[in-house]
């Protein structure tokens, strides 16, 4: 396994407050990675950082070696790292398949004259199969013509999935894609998450239910209040007593 | 009995212009129902009464053109009569197409292209030099003036001619024009700007009543007490109310109330101008103001020509106004225009210089446009050039 | 099958449709369907979820363009339209980089303050603009004749035939784009901004792209309308004119590529037509006004709604339109 | 019992959300209604805060009915609700938020003493009473819109799923601050994915599936349920 | 030179003064009601009128009818709100095609009413108080100075330091769950329409006998207050008021030292280089628009 995603001194100020403070940690590749630690520690702000939705106040991502820190969102995602997002955030307003058909933005770049012609039918096929590809593999495919906005919350996370899932990405982001879920559908969402990392897709995940996190993960790295913590396999973490007191507590819900 | 004849009456009659078009129609309606009640007017085959059809164009050339086509082929009228400006060039190829005869208010519109189109009602904003030429003469210890207008296409032309007419009097100019936004509502610093420099004339051009009521107001309150000189003065009575009549005092425009007695005069050709602004006041309180009775003038004038011609066909009518001297409200005038327009078809005269005094607007003397042009065409021209207002600097 | 007669069906009745109007009528049609390219075109731009206040104006850069184009340089007429859409789709692309910084509410002022600004240029540039006066004398798109039909392009029939067929083709792009993964791409930027860069697509780009392509339309529009009415001025391209594509947009409905259309066709009708023939003239604005207000509380998805009922329970479930917007 | 609720159907257009619900809240007791998703737990709160119009049943709060009355108007009544996703305002600070919260309240030491109170609670939030709501963290979020209900004092409190998104040590913090209020005489209705500190936490609890109640019992029994063990509690 | 600056400044503070009225108005209803009232003008217009029909027409005291045409044009604003704004309260666009609608309907009334033509007022007053010769502030112009100050001070502590305040601002940024914090939605969505239209009434009320009353005098008032509320920040009380003071100072400086139509594209490249610099206003927030 080679580093591959890197986190290097990553900062970033708010005003007067600093919510990461240089942060760094490294993703293998094909690993499903955690990203652990209490709330406002600034997990959210890395995955925003990493993604392009902000330029870091210090610091970079080197995603193969290359600095993608300060890049726009579309092209982090061009580089291969798509990010999912926190609630379900979704076309809603579209089908579940043109859902889908817009995750293959990507390997499919739509061109508007070959379009007006009539040119294109080979990447728009190839782009539809794509999409039903991803549906199918996130067991979707009967659901194709519904309003994505229709789904229930499960399909909807798996939708959400399905969209990134489309585009090829190397690297995915989910940000808590648990909340919401009862125990039987986190089971399923857990499942889907290993066919992705059976993909060949390395995944970073933030979370907070330690069911997923420790039953996923081969990595987790637990932050606090902007700075690292500590990191370890799920076992290493569970036990660990500066991890214990910031972020698990007593555990007495936690699987 | 039975026959008529159909008028167009094409204008902004909704909108932010309507005020331009509505109540020349209202003056339109009390015309008609004179004529009709003393018989009509009377063409070789008998006599008709008159009805008017009008179509609101909203200020808009496309609906302009629609309406022409409505009026001229569906309504089967005689003569149209336009407030023009904008919306002309849209009739213009309609114009063109049929022979029509139409007539604007704005000279400006005028060009060779089309000789149907006339402009025999007044020939903005060429008549504002008697004004500045009688001030001259009978105040000759004003010598300085700043001026202000709308940055429009009643504006531009109006300050070149004010330019003109103070250059001829020997005024002379103590700041650039100053233009403003036609959605200016708060004259305050436009009139602060105006008097910085002590001028003794201030002139408004061809604002709209909108802009002289405020800009009059707001010289009074900032303290100005010298010479004002405008175009138009419409509900003077009102800005009296709103200032003073010693700062109202010896203000001078071009349009009289029609209840002056000069206008009883035998040189006047408008029927019975006294009877038809009193019944005008009587059916719409307040809103007498030049658009009143010009569109009547020009129906006047129309009516006389078609009985002269015993025919109401576009043509002839045209032929008849044409010759010999042309009947203009204000008197006998000549159809004039060639070096502005590119073509004779503005009737040209005598015009009256109005002043108040004691409240009440007086016609002070009728003058001579004509006379006026002989002398100082060239400066006219000149600074016509320098505002791109010539015929044919018109794009 | 059907669906080739239908349309054959169609296209004869709007082929013989300005043979059964009268001559204002035919005059009405004309601008009609120059309208009909402006508020599709529209309906273009608002895919992507921005609502311009610009886009009459940027119909007149086309109109001036072209009406300058054919009057100073001697273009002939259907290139200079042709040019009036690239230079108006090219001034989009200028003011893309200002406006697009803006979303939403301050896109709509903004866009409104960027027009307005081109407006008084217009206004204040005499040279070659005309100033308030604008232009007149526009060349008229010049006569010919295909044998057996001879165009006079004063009568509006012919002109109504000749712009047809360029509205036609010009709404059959706009149908093609939206139809196509562009089109997606668009709705998807419109939906869900941060999703969409998520997968990779160039808002930004997107944005400007549907702005500029919309803003060609409008101003092969306007060079329509230019080279019909011989002249343009600064005011037939201010914020009246906006007001009623916008509330044709919405009282038509903006879910699906006709309803627009529907409501331009419609509101114009009721407008120039009904309200004056019922003699209402100078009432006109106060039973217009209430006509939105009405339709726009009872049909809050616009006329289009009605259609997609009917249409809807003929074909149960075929693929479903785009569902209602909003 | 403090609040009833019979009988009750919500549709949203032509969905019925929830066909026939019926809950009861007794004085001082906690109840959760716990449920897959989409199942209707959400909209069955909603119903009870006057969020949604019913479309049949009846709710009263002591005794009296409510299920006519606009939100506001039952929140007067002392019922506080905290929302599904949070739904602080954004654009107003942390202090400003949690003031709203007693909005309707007039006396203004106690209120002074319940903040305080509230800050003791969530330190978090006292770090950042002038930050804007809206760029507090997602579990920032949740602790103020938590801090937001307990300051109108209320006798019911509604909470829908109240340790989204909340760590392991704050959704414990939130467990106990739940058993606290509840000792002081508080009523809650507690609705959560969470289904295994729900039945702890809870003396009495309701099963939803699809729009039906499908169980209902007291707690420690439906935890000990075998259905209910492998459906929510993923045993 | 002294002079004219001072007078220039003088005037810039009026202008200040009546357009902040209206932009705050404004403002105040969009925050609330999310609907962007493009019928915002024509309540001025309609302030102006009530001036004309009472105070020109009936005779009535002058600050009696301008707090007749302040509560007439509140009830307008309410008007809209139960008949427009609520029945459309999840369709912002329906909101603005409505507000259309009415703004028609208004300016035909006023021109059914009262003609087509501007209408005319007596003067107030026609005091002057004069510090110099040339710097002169007419007393009529100090009311509504004075009524901007008073007014807008008034709103400021009513939203900031009232319960009603509170309501306002958390219903207009999260209605149900404001509701939920035992806040009538209905009732504050009345506040702000009444407040907000009011504000509009009454400063049509008072400038109507310093300006010319027409059906159409509305229009180029909405222009400016749309670029004052985008150049302070959409939702943004304190942006308005600062905008409507840089814009009024802009606006009147260049148009006594330059020209009128300059002072136009002065004022709009102005508000388009604060909005590249600053997409959301100068007091704007990201989310809100
Ligand atoms: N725009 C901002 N302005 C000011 N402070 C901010 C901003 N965005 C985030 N913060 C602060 O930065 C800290 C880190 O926030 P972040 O959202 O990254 O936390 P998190 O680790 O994702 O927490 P949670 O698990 O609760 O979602 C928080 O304290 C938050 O209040
Ligand atoms: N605004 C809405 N419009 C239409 N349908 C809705 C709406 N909100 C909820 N529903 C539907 O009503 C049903 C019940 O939803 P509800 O939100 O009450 O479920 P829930 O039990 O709270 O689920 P979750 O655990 O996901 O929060 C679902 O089928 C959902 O799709
Ligand atoms: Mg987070
Ligand atoms: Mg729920």
């Amino acid at each position: 396994m080679t580093d591959f995603l890197e986190v290097k001194d990553l900062t970033m100020r708010f005003g007067g407050l600093t919510a990461v403070d240089s942060l760094s940690f490294k993703v293998a590749h094909g690993t499903i990675h955690g990203l652990i630690g209490p709330n406002g520690a600034g997990k959210t702000t890395t995955f925003n950082m990493i993604s392009g939705f902000y330029k870091p106040s210090g610091g970079q991502v080197l995603l193969r070696g290359e600095d993608i820190s300060g890049l726009q969102m579309h092209e982090v995602a061009r580089r291969g790292v798509v990010r999912t997002f926190q609630h379900s955030t979704l076309f809603a307003e579209l089908t579940v398949l043109e859902n889908a058909l817009v995750g293959t933005h990507m390997p499919f770049r739509p061109n508007i004259f070959a379009a007006i012609i009539g040119w294109d039918r080979e990447d728009r096929s190839g782009a539809e199969a794509r999409a039903r590809e991803a549906l199918e593999f996130f067991g979707l495919d009967h659901l194709m013509r519904e309003r994505a906005g229709d789904l229930s919350h499960g399909h909807q996370r798996a939708l959400g999935m399905a969209v990134a899932y489309a585009s090829h990405p190397d690297v995915i982001l989910l940000d808590e894609p648990f909340t919401g879920m009862n125990p039987e559908e986190t089971r399923q969402m857990m499942g889907l998450m290993e066919r992705l990392k059976g993909d060949g897709i390395t995944i970073l995940i933030v979370e907070h239910d330690m069911q997923a996190i420790m039953g996923l993960c081969d990595t987790i790295t637990c932050m606090s209040f902007g700075k690292f913590l500590a990191e370890g396999g799920p076992q290493e973490i569970r036990n660990h007593p500066a991890v214990i007191e910031a972020y698990l507590g007593g555990a007495r819900h936690v699987a | 009995a039975g026959k008529t004849i159909k008028i167009g009456f094409l204008a902004p009659l909704t909108g932010a212009v309507a005020a331009w078009g509505k109540p020349g129609l209202d003056g339109c309606q009390i015309w008609a129902e004179r004529v009709n009640a003393a018989g009509g007017i009377t063409l070789g085959d008998g006599s008709y009464s008159v009805e008017f059809v009008s179509y609101d164009n909203e200020y808009d050339p496309a609906k302009a053109r629609t309406g022409a086509t409505k009026l001229i082929r569906e309504d089967g009228v005689s003569f149209i009569m336009m407030l023009g400006g904008d919306t002309w060039p849209g009739v213009q190829p309609v114009a063109d197409k049929t022979g029509m005869l139409f007539s604007t208010l704005l000279p400006s519109d005028l060009s060779p292209d089309t000789s149907t189109l006339i402009a025999p009602a007044e020939v903005h904003p060429i008549y504002n030099v008697t004004g500045v030429e009688w001030l001259a003469e009978n105040k000759p210890e004003l010598k300085t003036a700043v001026m202000c207008a709308q940055d429009d296409a009643l504006g531009l032309p109006s300050v070149a001619t004010y330019l003109a007419a103070f250059e001829a009097a020997g005024i002379e100019m103590l700041d650039e024009p100053l233009l403003f936004d036609p959605a200016t509502t708060d004259f305050a610093p436009v009139v602060t700007r105006l008097i910085s420099k002590s001028p003794d004339i201030v002139c408004l051009d061809t604002c709209y009543s909108d802009y002289v009521h405020p800009i009059a107001e707001q010289l009074f309150q900032q303290g100005f007490t010298g010479q004002i000189i405008s175009c138009t003065a419409d509900f003077y009575d009102q800005m009296i109310a709103k200032t003073s009549e010693d700062f109202m005092e010896g203000f001078v425009f071009q349009f009289p109330d029609f209840d002056d007695p000069a206008l009883n005069g035998g040189n006047i050709n408008f029927t019975d101008p006294n009877g038809f602004y009193e019944e005008f006041n009587r059916r719409h309180p307040g809103q007498w103001g030049a658009v009143s009775w010009e569109y009547a003038s020009i129906m006047d004038l129309w009516k006389a020509a078609a009985e002269k011609a015993g025919s109401a066909s576009p043509d002839a009518v045209a032929a008849a106004m044409k010759e010999g001297k042309g009947k203009h409200a204000f008197g006998d005038a000549d159809w004039w225009g060639t070096e502005l327009f590119g073509i004779d078809n503005a009737l040209v005269g005598d015009w009256p210089v109005v002043a108040i005094e004691k409240g009440k607007a007086r016609i002070k003397d009728f003058r001579s446009i004509p006379d006026w042009y002989a002398r100082h065409g060239d400066l006219l021209i000149k600074h016509m050039k320098a505002y791109d207002q010539m015929w044919d600097q018109r794009s | 099958m059907p669906k080739f007669l239908i349309w054959t069906a169609a296209l004869a009745a709007l082929v013989a449709l300005p043979h059964g109007l009268s001559f204002s009528q035919q005059e009405i049609l004309v601008f009609l369907t120059i309208n009909v390219l402006l508020v599709a075109s529209y309906r273009l731009l608002t895919l992507t979820g921005e609502w311009s206040l610009a886009h009459v104006v940027i119909m007149g850069v086309g109109a001036y363009s072209s009406a300058l184009l054919t009057k100073k340089l001697g273009v002939y007429v259907p290139v200079s339209m042709l040019l009036g859409g690239v230079i108006a789709a090219l001034i989009a692309v200028l003011l893309s980089f200002p406006l697009f910084r803006m979303k939403g509410f301050y896109f709509l002022i903004g866009s409104f303050a960027a027009g307005e600004i081109i407006r008084l240029l217009w206004k204040r540039f005499r040279d070659p603009f005309g100033g308030a006066k604008g232009i007149k004398g526009i060349d008229p798109m010049p006569d010919f004749s295909i044998g057996f039909y001879k165009f006079d392009f004063f009568e509006p029939t012919s002109y109504y035939y000749f712009a047809g067929v360029i509205v036609a083709f010009c709404l059959w792009i706009l149908w093609r784009i939206e139809k196509s993964p562009v089109g997606l791409t668009f709705h998807a930027v419109h939906w869900q901004d941060k999703l969409a860069q998520a997968s990779g697509v160039n808002v930004r780009a997107y944005r400007t792209l549907a702005f500029a392509i919309a803003s060609g339309f409008a101003g092969i529009s306007g060079a329509l309308l230019a080279h019909y009415v011989g002249t343009i001025n600064p005011n037939a391209f201010d914020i009246d004119l906006m007001v009623f594509v916008l509330t044709w947009a919405i009282v038509g409905g903006t879910a699906t590529f006709y309803g627009p259309i529907l409501g331009c066709v419609v509101l114009t009708v009721l407008n120039e037509i009904v309200l004056r023939e019922l003699g209402l003239e100078q009432m006109r604005p106060l039973v217009y006004g209430a006509i939105m207000i009405l339709s726009i509380l009872f049909l809050p998805n616009g006329l289009e709604s009605i259609v997609q009922k009917f249409t809807q329970r003929r074909a149960p479930d075929g693929a479903p339109e785009r569902s209602p917007a909003e | 019992m403090l609040l009833e609720m019979k009988n009750i159907a919500v549709n949203y257009g032509k969905i019925n959300a929830i066909r026939n619900i019926s809950v009861a809240v007794p004085e001082g007791k906690i109840v959760t209604i716990i449920g897959g998703n989409g199942a209707g737990k959400t909209t069955t709160l909603r119903a009870m805060s006057g969020m949604l119009p019913v479309a049949a049943g009846e709710i009263t709060f002591e005794g009296k009915r409510i299920d006519h009355l606009p939100a506001h108007k039952v929140v007067a009544n002392g019922i506080a609700h905290v929302p599904e996703g949070r739904r602080v305002f954004p654009d107003m600070t942390v202090e400003e938020n949690l003031r709203t919260g007693a909005f309707l309240r007039k006396d203004k030491e106690a209120v002074e003493a319940d903040l305080a109170d509230v800050f003791r609670r969530f330190p978090r939030l006292r770090e950042r009473r002038t930050q804007m709501a809206k760029t507090m963290s997602g579990g920032e979020q949740q602790m103020l819109a938590i801090g937001r209900a307990l300051m109108s004092k209320p006798r019911l409190l509604l909470m829908d799923e109240p340790s989204m998104g909340l760590a392991p040590v704050i959704v414990e913090e939130i467990a106990r601050i739940i058993e606290e209020i509840n000792a002081n005489g508080l009523s809650v209705v507690l609705v959560e994915q969470n289904a295994e500190l729900a039945l702890e936490l809870a003396d009495y609890a309701y099963v939803l599936e699809t729009g039906n109640a499908a169980m209902e019992g007291p707690a420690d029994e439906l935890h000990g349920n075998e259905h209910v063990r492998a459906a929510y509690l993923g045993l | 030179m002294l002079d004219l600056l001072a007078q220039t400044g003088l005037n810039a503070v009026y202008a200040a003064s009546y357009i902040s009225l209206v932009a705050v108005g404004l403002v105040l209803i969009f925050g609330v009601m999310g609907v962007i009232n493009f019928a915002h003008g024509e309540l001025f217009m309609a302030g102006a009128y009530a001036i004309v029909a009472l105070y020109a027409g009936l005779n009535v005291p002058f600050f009696l009818a301008v707090a007749a045409g302040l509560l007439f044009v509140g009830c307008l604003g309410l008007l809209m709100e139960r008949a427009l704004f609520r029945p459309l309260k999840d369709n912002p666009l329906g909101g603005l095609v409505a507000s259309i609608g009415f703004l028609m309907i208004l300016q035909a009334l006023a021109v059914m009413g009262f003609g087509v033509r501007m209408v005319h007022i007596p003067p107030v007053t026609q005091e002057v108080i004069a510090f110099s010769d040339k710097v002169r502030l007419p007393v009529a112009r100090l009311y509504v100075i004075i009524a901007a100050i008073v007014l807008l001070s008034a709103l400021w502590y009513f939203l900031k330091r009232t319960r009603f305040g509170w309501a306002l601002r958390a219903s207009a940024q999260d209605p149900e769950a404001a509701a939920l914090q035992g806040i009538s939605i209905t009732q504050t969505a009345r506040i702000a329409m009444f407040i907000g239209a009011g504000l509009a009434g009454i400063a049509g009320a008072l400038t109507a006998p310093l300006v010319s009353v027409n059906p159409h005098m509305g229009h180029s008032v909405i222009v400016t207050a749309f670029i004052v509320i985008i150049v302070g920040g959409v939702g943004s009380l304190e942006g308005a008021i600062v905008a409507s003071v840089a814009y009024a100072l802009v606006h009147t400086f260049v148009t006594t030292f330059w020209d009128g139509v300059l002072a136009d594209i002065v004022g709009l490249s102005l508000m388009l280089v604060v909005l590249i610099v600053k997409p959301t206003g100068l007091f704007g927030s990201a989310d809100r628009a």
